[in-house]
């Protein structure tokens, strides 16, 4: 039995998408010329400014070309369904956003995006353009604490991003938007649930399987296994069990603000989300921690899985305002 | 033997039929402990490289033209995983024969071992971090023995499939610590590498491939 | 088999989503004293204007409530998943947002919806209080084009309430708003496909079953059967033939604009959408015709139902103007 | 018989038991042609309207307190079709037996008829739609002439049980004009309509309270 879906051939999927997008959103997004690839914002980067890529595989659609626009990510790398972009498409995006002030990388750590981001470094630094990279790390299931480095990056990225990018912005140089960027990513962390596999377009076949009426806590957002598998339980013990290793972790204090993001892995409806926002909200209240701003969608997926992550970002004066900073992109508007 | 441009082009095209076939247990494989597109990855990079490198006039160009249009068009194809690592494997290939018109039996082997140090240079894994390298590190070692002992090409290859085969194997009892499988601890017991097993298939292709 | 769920008790899951809606957007939405039900923008009704009460079953979030801000509407009565709202729920929202010129109810044609809606209307009217209805059609699949009056409301609403909306921010007078209610809905037109069902919180079953390889072409959005069951074809054939259908009723001509709307049901990916909206931008370029403004996404979904809807709304000064109109709401913004 | 307050409370915790009972065949019936939906607002709607007038006191409520006491209770819990149609159903029987502090078999014809023509005026179908209609309309012609033929009430109750059930039966062979089915032609036949099957268990379960 192959997975239903609205495609033409499955090897075609993510050129046909990224005409689409580049057709809805033409005033937002352009390809560099010879590269469908690489994916740069028509308003943003300038001179002077640091330039902001990011980039990874596709199948995490709004993640990672819906947060590329002024005020946020400079330009997104495309690579196949859950592959890094090769080196090629990178260097094309940070050429083209190259202003002088040199370019940050800022990506989920996979070992296949840390390799070919490497390389296209490596090869920029020979036409000598100063890059730096930030490694997002934010998944608090994918490795013990003492671990941190070792963690993937998932759905935290939007808010690292955010911060990253309204640096940018704001003329940060290059040393302080790798500063935001790092502190950024610390201040981030998310915890997901997945209860139902996706399939790749090249395959039709679910990517993992799990039980009738199981779950997969910490599961990453390719599939890759979490932490631990269990019978499902209901949206508020889910949330806890979520939460209470974010908050454990975090370590705020009454009066601390956070921003939090509810975040679909795909099919797994507004309904849901908001009904986890809602026991998140009380967990929130009973510590006295203030929900300074919230999304609740899509914004980091893995194609039709079912399942939610829960990211909090704890928030510092610097932090606020970052995330408050006005942001124009194709799939996503602050201010 | 004298491998020259024709040969290595037609192993190529080998390699991109045999990752065809294996494409689906190579998802499969990666399935279970990564994000089930490994078999895709292979299949996508080889038959870029194949094609690029049929592409070559022989008649102009030198192994390393072929190694090196391989690597680049695989890494173009794939990026993921396989893209560097097997793209620095090629270019460190061309680069260990470099200025050979034509390949002598110890030139194909340093090229081999070149390949093996290439991927682990890019990856920085270790043997026994259930890689890709825990097949090739064996193989390249094996090889090499096997050529310091005399052995024609093809014995040397077949030597190196063996290794390559065993090392695969050994990945089943190994925690990860590299890629996207090393976050799971002991869950990944009992499941092979999908990088190790694609090299054992890489390796046996090559090594039929001189076996005529 | 049960379907997957992040719920609680499923006969709870309207209400605690709606009190996740309040927590994570409390500067957009409240609801009415005493009246869960009833959802208010906190900036929007006002003096002098005509105020805009929506609504219609839970379920297709984020219609209708995500709809409700300055700009566009001011108000919406939730129901139970897939039922009209009680008259209730109207009544508080039409209250809370009578600014003195009226109000205008504007929702999908469906006789539940139309029967409570029209007991609220009377017994507003009992109190004096100006209530006109518009119901929306634009289902073309849903009954021939001469019978258009019979058609069901589907996802091309979020262009008629937007233009609506518009009128109403702009101080149009109640009569003018009508007008532009109905001239909207005449020009909007939407078609969809269904690749698998979705199963509502009390039941946790599929609504309705479908062959492995089979897909319903004009299928309603809770799952009522469509106009033609068939093999799934490629997204390129799949949006032809909505387009087909669309544009024979369209009869647009090279150079005019249209809005576009690709719309996912539910669990169909952005990758999915934006393969169907390269197409559509080939079809329509074909034909000269210009998109305005195109929007692609979760718009009006059927909880986790896979499969698509494409509107187009074929516009002139007025509509474009008022689709160009500035909004502000939780889950949609413009300008 | 005189139909009191209490038994007007036990009719509708009987009728709220059967439509619990009867819930999931009624969402199978609607997910055929609507919305899959109709035995979760019949079940919502009873349970709502059964405690709601339980809570009446039957020292200080007459029967149109109860009637209307079920009306909105029913409406306010459930909207979707079915909130209408029987909330308008309940304040007719209502309005029907306005002042009378207990019910005649006659009152409770009234009643029953006022019933199915609330229906009808707030629905606007006639009969032959595929609705509810096709069973309320028949049945309460079939009350009201077994009751001008002196039958006492149980007997008028079973007459318009048994004219239910046949109309109910007779929606199979019908094309729907009104409600969700109306947009599929010919593709609802030989299915019947969930709102005439609820009719049935409703008729049924008051036939049955006043057997006794
Ligand atoms: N750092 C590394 N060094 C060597 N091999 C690695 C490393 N990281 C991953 N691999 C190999 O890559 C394989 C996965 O490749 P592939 O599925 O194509 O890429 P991705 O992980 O990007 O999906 C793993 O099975 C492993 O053998
Ligand atoms: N206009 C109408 N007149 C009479 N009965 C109707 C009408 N519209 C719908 N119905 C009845 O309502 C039933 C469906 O009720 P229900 O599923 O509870 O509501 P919804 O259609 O809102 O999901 C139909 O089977 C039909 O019998
Ligand atoms: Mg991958
Ligand atoms: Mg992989
Ligand atoms: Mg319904
Ligand atoms: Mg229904």
């Amino acid at each position: 039995m192959k997975t239903k879906k609205l495609i033409n051939a499955g090897e075609n999927a993510v050129d046909e998408m990224l005409e689409g997008i580049l057709s809805a959103h033409p005033d937002h997004l352009y390809a560099v010329d010879g590269m469908p690839r690489a994916i740069v914002a028509r308003h943003g980067p300038r001179q002077g400014k640091v330039g902001l890529v990011i980039g990874g595989g596709s199948g995490h659609e709004p993640s990672f070309l819906g947060f590329v626009g002024k005020g946020l990510a400079d330009a997104a790398a495309v690579g196949n369904v859950f592959a890094s972009p090769p080196p090629d498409p990178i260097i094309a995006c940070a050429t083209a956003v190259n202003g002088g002030a040199g370019v940050l990388f800022l990506y989920g750590n996979y070992a296949g995006d840390v390799m070919n981001f490497d390389m296209a470094a490596e090869m920029l630094a020979m036409d000598d353009l100063e890059v730096r990279t930030v490694l997002s790390t934010d998944d608090v299931a994918s490795a013990p604490a003492d671990q941190r480095e070792k963690r993937r990056g998932v759905a935290g990225n939007v808010f690292i991003f955010k911060a990253a990018g309204a640096a940018c912005d704001l003329m940060y140089s290059l040393d302080e938007v790798e500063r935001v960027a790092r502190f950024a990513n610390e201040r981030t962390y998310t915890m997901g649930v997945a209860l139902s596999p996706c399939s790749l377009p090249q395959t039709l076949k679910p990517n993992f399987a799990i039980g009738e009426s199981e779950m997969e806590i910490g599961m990453g957002i390719h599939g890759e296994p979490g932490v631990a598998r269990g019978e499902l339980a209901p949206a508020d013990a889910v949330t806890d069990t979520l939460l209470d290793k974010i908050l454990e972790e975090m370590k705020a204090s009454a009066g601390d603000r956070v921003a939090v993001l509810i975040n679909s892995l795909g099919s797994t409806p507004l309904m849901e989300l908001y009904i986890m926002m809602r026991r998140v909200k009380q967990r929130l209240d009973q510590m006295g921690l203030v929900i300074h701003t919230s999304l609740v969608g899509n914004y980091c997926t893995s194609l039709e899985m079912a399942g939610a992550s829960i990211t909090l970002m704890h928030l510092d004066h610097e932090l606020q305002r970052l995330i408050d900073h006005p942001c124009d992109c194709a799939m996503f508007r602050v201010g | 033997m004298q491998v020259d441009v024709v040969r290595l082009q037609e192993m190529f095209g080998a390699i991109a039929q045999a990752m065809a076939r294996e494409k689906e247990r190579l998802c499969e494989l990666d399935g279970v402990i990564g994000d089930a597109d490994h078999g895709i990855a292979m299949e996508l990079g080889f038959s870029a490289a194949a094609k690029a490198v049929a592409a070559l006039d022989p008649a102009t160009s030198d192994p390393t033209a072929v190694f090196n249009t391989a690597a680049k068009s695989f890494l173009s194809a794939v990026g993921a995983s396989s893209g560097p690592l097997y793209a620095t494997a090629f270019m460190r290939a061309g680069a260990a024969v470099k200025g050979k018109p034509s390949l002598t039996d110890g030139d194909m082997i340093d090229a081999f071992e070149a390949m093996a140090k290439g991927i682990q240079d890019r990856g920085k894994a270790e043997p026994g971090e259930k890689t890709m390298v825990d097949a090739w590190a064996p193989a390249a070692a094996a090889a090499r023995s096997a050529q310091l002992e005399g052995k024609p090409l093809v014995a040397c290859l077949e030597a190196a499939l063996d290794a390559a085969t065993k090392g695969a194997e050994a990945t089943k009892d190994m925690i990860a610590a590299k890629g996207r499988s090393s976050r799971l601890g002991d869950r990944v017991i009992g499941h092979m590498d999908p990088g190790a097993a694609s090299a054992v298939v890489l390796i046996d292709t090559i090594a039929r491939s001189f076996d005529a």
